[in-house]
């Protein structure tokens, strides 16, 4: 397979730029640190050359900025969508947050991202620069250059990954992929298997840690509301930050419960999140109930799919049957 | 900041026998918003109420709580007291503290504790109550009847009478139904046709009604009292208006093979054709199917013959967009297809054939002229076997039969025999049956007469087998009661087939957001006591759309049915329950997970424009409710992630309040 | 009597058209279920937001119950299809962050299930009673 | 005595699994039957006596033997009951008792001829013995 | 294309035509039949009986060896595949059942994986009949033939499904296919009597002899069947129309007969 590379994404977006079809290019960037990359809005190939970057850390799921993007001009707008992409946006489409015709996807393959906590495990603190590949050349302030198979840091999300093929695209660059068959609920299973004390005290060492910062809530392609819930005066539940220990547990299972059926898994809240709390392991839940309870289903893989939860059968297993299942 | 008065209820001994009421009033005192509170013997009774509006003037309050019997019992009561008071009805709460704690608890102290925690929660409501207001809205004057059969010609008749305009769109080129097919109606034998015909010619007469024959209802738009339809008027090729039904276009169109579906096939008809002798309207209308001259551009038979120049080769579809105020389904049903019950040879013999069918053989205007006459070879035949329950009662195979009874066929069989018996005296008559069901006014008596005065032979059991063998048919069935396996020559079998909805019911039922059950018949509001109505407002039922019907049946559902519209359409404006859903546009998402939950299409969609930053105008996709449609369920609220859906009267806000003050 | 007995605090969620009635109905008939069972009025048990739920635990409820139609009963034709699945799913999500699971439950009771109302309650009281104050997702800084 | 039969009429059900509450007793099944006159029970019967317990005669009868195991009536049955696994497993409460068998090996020598295909015998041994 | 194929017993010696034709026949349509190895008979019918389980391990064995393979099981003889279809449907359908079954084949496990065809199947739904009916050399224009199809290649209807159990016409479409007149009789679904052949001579008579005089009546010049032991009671009980094979009638028309 030939491996799609930055040149050639930027060649591909110069060609889209020259012919008029889209004036702008939603891409990556490096932050502070080349494993910190970040989305950002490109107007011109200038400035692509300079800035845009394409490898290992390109984790940023674009389908969410498109809503405010399309917003910005009669123009489209040029966005990459990996795999894992494809599927919000295909799902921010069902739920007609932004208009398809102000946007031209080019899917592009992906072979994984890779998770730099995982990197810093291996090499420790002071990473000065990684460079992306099968090898991944890491230098640090302390031990020089060294180099690490990237399939011993791949994020849990790739390690996982559920499809590595692109369900909505304009043009797609590269191979098409398959879906796969992924161990992604193994972890939900696993802590389903533990007794209701263990698993108490999981969740309270996981959710305590919280901060309220809302990063899994900004980035997450599902909670795109205008205003969430948490900032509603009339909800009954507004609130900033945590005044309690309960507090961010409603947090994180009501917000679980409003992306219930509508979470493609991307899981961009566990990468962002500054507290490592495993957020997917709670979508994941549902996700995997779901499943179990009324039959296989992927958020995002067709548009205009009828979610789970605004759907029921006359057959459905009643609340008792949900939770009683394993003593069954 | 409200000024809530509570008014605890003794209710005589009921309430204050284990409730400590004047301690519930001393207690709820200090709560929030609380200026007076005070208990008395019946608050319900006249001195009750006009202790209310005095407290209302004098201490000016602007909310109530009463903690009585059930609000079931008495909301509307205190609402109405509150509305005389001058206060808006929707800012009174009721703590039921009868049914709910008095009634149910013995210990004195025990009671009183849960008054004041249930007098707390009304209160911690109604704090957060809002004056509320129905809405109007204007109702159209006009009805539409979906289906002309009986079912539908008697609902339109009755509304028309009671002076209504009312529209009947029929897919067929007549009027009449399933009715104008029958030969003689049970249990009385009148000929079906004689008093068919003239309802019809009523109908057409009808300064009120208009006929829209070869129509069918495209789209449905709106809500109760103001729904926008569209209908199709499908191209007949003759000028309804100009076509005097002379008929001589069908007696000259060269192409004879058509098969003729009022006969059921049994005989064929023109390519050109009126349905029957007194179809109303009785215009002629061209299959376009089979017209040589719409397939080819070669013939023009009709048009060279008719004298009125009716016939329009160029005719297209029309649409024709109406209002009305209420909509009538009375769709009907059809006898389902045989093509899965084999084992009675329904497609090997052309003499095994269907009750519907047996009704043409034995129909003057049918294709034997009324004789009974074997299809297959046109002899009379001397012994005939009917089967009952064929497809109907059927719980093993969904795809196969229905598992429901289908009503008519018991009735309409003995009908069979009978005629058979007093027509053909020499003709045996065998009737297999699960069971006999008469349960109607002269029914049973008529079955009876089937078997005491004319010697159709009853017996107990199913048919397994029909096998055609030479030119008989061998019947080969259980006898339960002699516990013998009967094999039964035959020169004619009869299937009372099962009846199920008309196939465009479903998709009606889409466009009306009706409900339907698993069988395809629409669901009445409530079964016992709503049993005409839709659960959707303004959607009425007439007819065997709604469930099996024989047609005395049919004819009171249809006039229950008109009764319903006419107190309709006999008000100016509807007032609708303020308890609806209301979206805030600020909020909304657009997402549509509302629209998807909502049971009664209530839920719209629109673009609108919103200010933006930097004096720039964004266009969003917001939803708003029709208050008018809204039920007020409240299931749209959950849908909502963002909590811009909410429900007047039991508002997120105010259910929480009622949560803390319970936990507290 | 016993002092100082533990008495739980149970919320109850009851749709208008069926349960409520029950309710009432069992009252009618004079049908004893304890006293801290506290109803609250929803039009229909689709209207039951989880929100309201968690919000009854934060603020020291020990269970919660919903009652409604009974499934293909409902007043507004599927209301309580949509709450079977969304309680499903949530009570599932409770018992996977290691809330007792027998702290909440969904029960149909129709309009002459007066009977079926009471016994629901009693039982429902007895189990949380068992069970104990609801340490885990109960917020001690709420309580009064 | 009433109690093993009531097991022995349990297990039938089980082993078959056919609810015979689910008969509406049209007699479809009965209608049906190619071997119904070498029957002393018929099918409708078959259901309606283990409905009721009364399955001692069914035990005692030929008329085990005398299904052919041709499925018409669990295709034809409206109601979905499926005699004829009844009747099969009411003959397997039999056969499989000792010293029951119907059709023993010693016996099918005089019962062959020529054109006689294996088929048939391992049919029937396969329904009449254990 | 490899299909696994399970002859059965009765193929091997008293029906060797249907088993000789249907292997010649295949190849000339491009399937290849693969003989299971170390196949047992099938037992002839089967037990309904939901706890019996070593009456129904040779049909496991035979559908276990088909899904190692890959390869869908094909059966021609009527009875082996009502066996195997149904043993099928259990393993599929009835967890208790498969379970203990599956202690017999361990380490293997089988739940009903392997798609079961009758030869009549392949024909329609593989092959399908109008490319048979371009493999037609001989077609067998003018003759007026009848199927008999008999119990077992039916029903259960909803086990089988090969067909509509009172209208079926997949016989009927391979003998237009072949050139041939389908003739449509109604006891070509009734019971020819099965083994009652052993046990009551007269019933199988009765029951047979109204088979065919009903399809001779309806102009039938011959009979097509599946099962050697319907073709038996048919021919036994005196016909005076002749009993084929359909796989000899296809062989013909394929101009492979010898």
């Amino acid at each position: 397979m030939q491996k799609v590379t930055r040149e050639m994404l930027i060649e591909k977006a110069s060609a889209l730029l020259a012919e008029g079809k889209v004036d702008r290019v939603l891409g990556w960037k490096n932050g502070e640190f080349s494993y910190d990359v970040t989305p950002f809005v490109f107007t011109d190939v200038e400035s692509m050359k300079k800035d845009f970057v394409f490898g290992d850390f390109a984790f940023a799921n674009f389908s969410k900025y498109l809503i405010k993007e399309t917003k910005k001009s009669e123009n489209k707008v040029l966005v990459f969508l990996k795999p894992c992409d494809t599927y919000s946006f295909n799902q921010l489409l069902t739920e007609h947050r932004f208009n398809r015709e102000k946007v031209y996807a080019v899917g592009i393959p992906c072979d994984g991202m890779v998770d730099v906590s995982k990197i810093k495990e291996i090499v420790g603190d002071g990473i000065i620069s990684v460079e992306s590949g099968d090898l991944i050349k890491v230098e640090t302030l302390y031990d020089g250059v060294k180099e690490i198979a990237k399939k011993d840091v791949l994020a849990e999300r790739c390690v996982n990954c559920k499809s590595k093929k692109h369900v909505a695209y304009d043009e797609l660059m590269g191979e098409e992929g398959e879906i796969l068959d992924s161990n992604r609920f193994d972890e939900v299973a696993k802590l389903e298997a533990m007794t209701a004390d263990e698993r108490y005290a999981f969740w309270q060492n996981e959710l305590s840690r919280c901060i309220r910062c809302n990063a899994c809530r900004d980035v997450c392609p599902a909670c795109t509301c205008e205003k969430c819930v948490f900032g509603n005066p009339n909800s009954g539940v507004e609130n900033k930050a945590a005044s309690n220990s309960f507090e961010e547990k409603m947090f994180h299972i009501i917000r679980a419960f409003h992306v219930a059926g509508r979470c493609t898994d991307c899981g961009e809240c566990s990468r962002v999140c500054p507290q490592n709390i495993p957020l997917h392991l709670l979508n994941r839940k549902f996700i995997k109930d779901i499943n179990a309870f009324y039959g296989d289903y992927q958020a995002g893989e067709e548009v205009g799919s009828r979610a789970p939860l605004t759907n029921y059968t006359k057959e459905d297993l009643e609340p008792s049957e949900a939770v009683n299942k394993e003593e069954n | 900041m409200q000024r809530i008065g509570v008014f605890v209820c003794w209710c005589g001994s009921n309430i204050a026998g284990t409730v400590d009421v004047a301690k519930v009033a001393e207690a709820l005192k200090s709560e929030p918003g609380v200026v007076l509170s005070t208990n008395y013997q019946y608050m319900c009774s006249q001195a009750g109420q006009e202790m209310i509006k005095e407290a209302v003037k004098e201490h000016k309050l602007t909310g109530l709580v009463i903690c009585s019997c059930s609000p079931r019992m008495h909301e509307a009561t205190f609402r109405k007291t509150a509305a005389a008071a001058g206060i808006n009805p929707y800012m009174v709460e009721i703590a039921n503290i009868r049914e709910q704690c008095s009634w149910i608890h013995k210990d004195m102290e025990e009671g009183t504790e849960k008054a004041i925690v249930l007098g707390r929660t009304a209160i911690a409501k109604v704090n957060l109550n809002a004056p509320l207001t129905p809405g109007e809205s204007p109702v159209t004057k006009r009805a539409l009847v979906i289906g002309g059969g009986i079912a539908g010609i008697q609902t339109a008749l009755d509304i028309a009478d009671a002076g209504f305009y009312v529209d009947i769109v029929e897919k067929k080129p007549t009027i009449g139904g399933k009715m104008a097919q029958l030969d003689k109606t049970f249990p009385t034998l009148d000929c079906a046709a004689c008093i068919l015909t003239p309802k019809m010619v009523d109908v057409a007469q009808h300064e009120r009604i208009r006929i829209f024959s070869y129509s069918e209802v495209e789209s449905v738009k709106g809500f109760v009292g103001n729904f926008d339809v569209t209908i199709r008027k499908k191209a007949r090729y003759v000028k309804e208006d100009v076509c005097t039904g002379c008929g001589l276009c069908t007696e000259k169109c060269p192409q004879k093979k058509v098969p003729n579906e009022f006969n059921l096939g049994m005989d064929n008809r023109r390519a050109i054709y009126i349905p029957f002798a007194q179809a109303v309207p009785k215009v002629a209308t061209i299959d376009a199917d089979y017209c040589t001259m719409l397939k080819t551009g070669k013939c023009g038979v009709c048009s060279k013959v008719c004298t009125a120049k009716a016939i329009d080769y160029t005719q297209k579809d029309e649409f024709i967009e109406e209002k009305y105020g209420a909509i009538v389904a009375a769709t009907g049903f059809n006898p389902i297809s045989m093509d899965k019950f084999d084992e009675f040879a329904y497609s090997q013999s052309k003499d095994v054939i269907t009750s519907l069918e047996f009704e043409r053989l034995m129909n003057a205007a049918g294709p034997t002229a009324g004789k009974l006459l074997r299809p297959s070879d046109g002899v009379h035949p001397h012994k005939i076997v009917f089967v009952q329950c064929v497809g109907s009662r059927c719980a093993s195979c969904a795809e196969k039969g229905k598992e429901y009874c289908s009503k008519i066929c018991c009735m309409y069989t003995a009908k069979h025999a009978m005629l058979t018996r007093d027509k053909y005296p020499d003709t045996d008559v065998t009737v297999f049956y699960i069971d006999v069901r008469t349960p109607g006014k002269q029914f049973d008596e008529f079955y009876r007469r089937a078997v005491e005065e004319y010697g159709v032979h009853y017996i107990k059991g199913m048919v397994g087998k029909v096998s055609p063998e030479g030119n008989k048919l061998i019947v080969q069935g259980s006898d339960l009661i002699a516990n013998k396996q009967l094999k039964i020559e035959a020169d004619l079998v009869v299937l009372a087939a099962a009846i199920e909805p008309d196939k465009s019911a479903r998709p009606l039922a889409t466009m009306l957001t009706a409900s339907m059950d698993t069988n395809d018949f629409f669901t009445e509001a409530h079964p016992k006591l709503r049993p005409v109505e839709s659960p959707t407002a303004g959607i009425f039922l007439s007819g065997a759309c709604q469930g099996p019907k024989d047609i005395p049946e049919t004819v009171s559902q249809a006039g229950a049915a008109a009764a319903k519209v006419i107190g309709l359409l006999a008000k100016d404006k509807l007032t609708g329950n303020p308890c609806v859903a209301h979206s805030d546009e600020m909020m909304c998402n657009g997402c549509s997970s509302c629209e998807k939950v909502c049971p009664y299409g209530a839920i719209t969609y629109s673009d609108k424009e919103f200010r933006g930053p930097n004096r720039t105008t964004l266009i969003r996709r917001v939803a708003s409710v029709n208050e008018a449609i809204c039920q007020g369920c409240g299931c749209c609220t959950v849908a909502c992630p963002s909590g811009a859906m909410d429900l007047k009267g039991f508002a997120s806000k105010q259910i929480m309040a009622e949560v803390d003050a319970i936990c507290k | 009597m016993q002092v100082n007995e533990y008495k739980p605090k149970i919320v109850a969620f009851c749709c208008n058209w069926c349960s409520y009635a029950g309710a009432d109905l069992a009252g009618s008939n004079r049908l004893a279920y304890p006293a801290e069972v506290k109803v609250i009025r929803v039009p229909c048990s689709c209207r039951v937001n989880p929100m309201f739920i968690l919000r009854a635990f934060q603020r020291g409820a020990d269970g919660v119950i919903i009652c409604g139609c009974h499934p293909g009963d409902c007043h507004y034709t599927s209301g309580n299809y949509y709450t079977r699945r969304r309680m499903a799913l949530l009570f599932s999500m409770l018992d996977y962050l290691g809330i007792e699971k027998e702290r909440t439950r969904v029960e149909w009771v129709s309009a002459a299930e007066g009977a079926k109302f009471a016994a629901t309650m009693n039982d429902f009281v007895q189990t949380v009673t068992a069970l104990g104050e609801n340490k885990r997702l109960e917020d001690l800084r709420c309580k009064k | 005595m009433e109690n093993s039969k009531q097991n022995l009429c349990n297990e039938i059900v089980r082993r078959s699994g056919v609810n015979p509450r689910k008969c509406m007793k049209c007699g479809k099944c009965s209608g049906t039957c190619p071997a119904y006159d070498e029957m002393e029970y018929h099918p409708h019967q078959f259901v309606y006596m283990v409905e009721t317990g009364d399955i001692e005669p069914l035990l005692n009868s030929k008329s085990i033997y005398r299904c052919l195991t041709c499925f018409a009536c669990v295709d034809r049955c409206p109601r979905g009951v499926e005699p004829a696994k009844l009747v099969e497993a009411v003959r397997l409460a039999v056969v499989r008792e000792q010293g029951k068998n119907h059709l023993k090996a010693d016996d099918i020598p005089e019962l062959l001829d020529e054109e006689l295909p294996q088929q048939a015998i391992v049919s029937a041994l396969r329904k009449y013995s254990k | 294309m490899k299909v696994s194929y399970f002859p059965g017993c009765t193929l091997k010696t008293k029906a060797k035509d249907l088993d000789n034709y249907a292997r010649k026949c295949a190849e000339v349509l491009g399937v290849t039949l693969e003989e299971i190895p170390a196949w047992q008979c099938c037992g002839g019918v089967f037990t309904t009986s939901r706890d019996e389980i070593a009456t129904k391990l040779s049909s496991v064995r035979a559908l276990n060896d088909a899904k190692q393979k890959g390869q869908p099981l094909v059966s021609v003889c009527s009875a082996c595949h009502n066996v195997i279809k149904q043993t099928n449907a259990a393993m599929q359908n009835d967890e208790e059942f498969a379970f203990k079954v599956n202690n017999y084949i361990s380490p293997d496990e089988y739940h009903g994986e392997t798609k079961v065809y009758h030869y009549l199947e392949l024909l329609r739904d593989v092959i399908g009949f109008d490319k048979l009916k371009e493999k037609v050399v001989k077609p067998l224009t003018g003759r007026k033939i009848a199927a008999y199809y008999g119990c077992l290649l039916l029903r259960p209807g909803k086990v089988m499904a090969m067909d509509d159990v009172e209208n079926p016409t997949i016989m009927e479409d391979l003998i237009r296919a072949l050139g041939a007149e389908p003739v449509v009789y109604a006891y070509r679904n009734e019971c020819c009597g099965g083994y009652i052949a052993l046990e009551s001579k007269e019933l199988a008579k009765e029951k047979s002899q109204k088979v065919t005089s009903n399809a001779q009546e309806k102009g039938a010049e011959a009979i097509v069947t599946a099962c050697p032991l319907c073709r038996y009671n048919l021919i036994k009980n005196g016909t005076e129309v002749p009993v084929v094979y359909f796989t000899e009638l296809l062989a013909e028309a394929l101009g492979i007969k010898e």
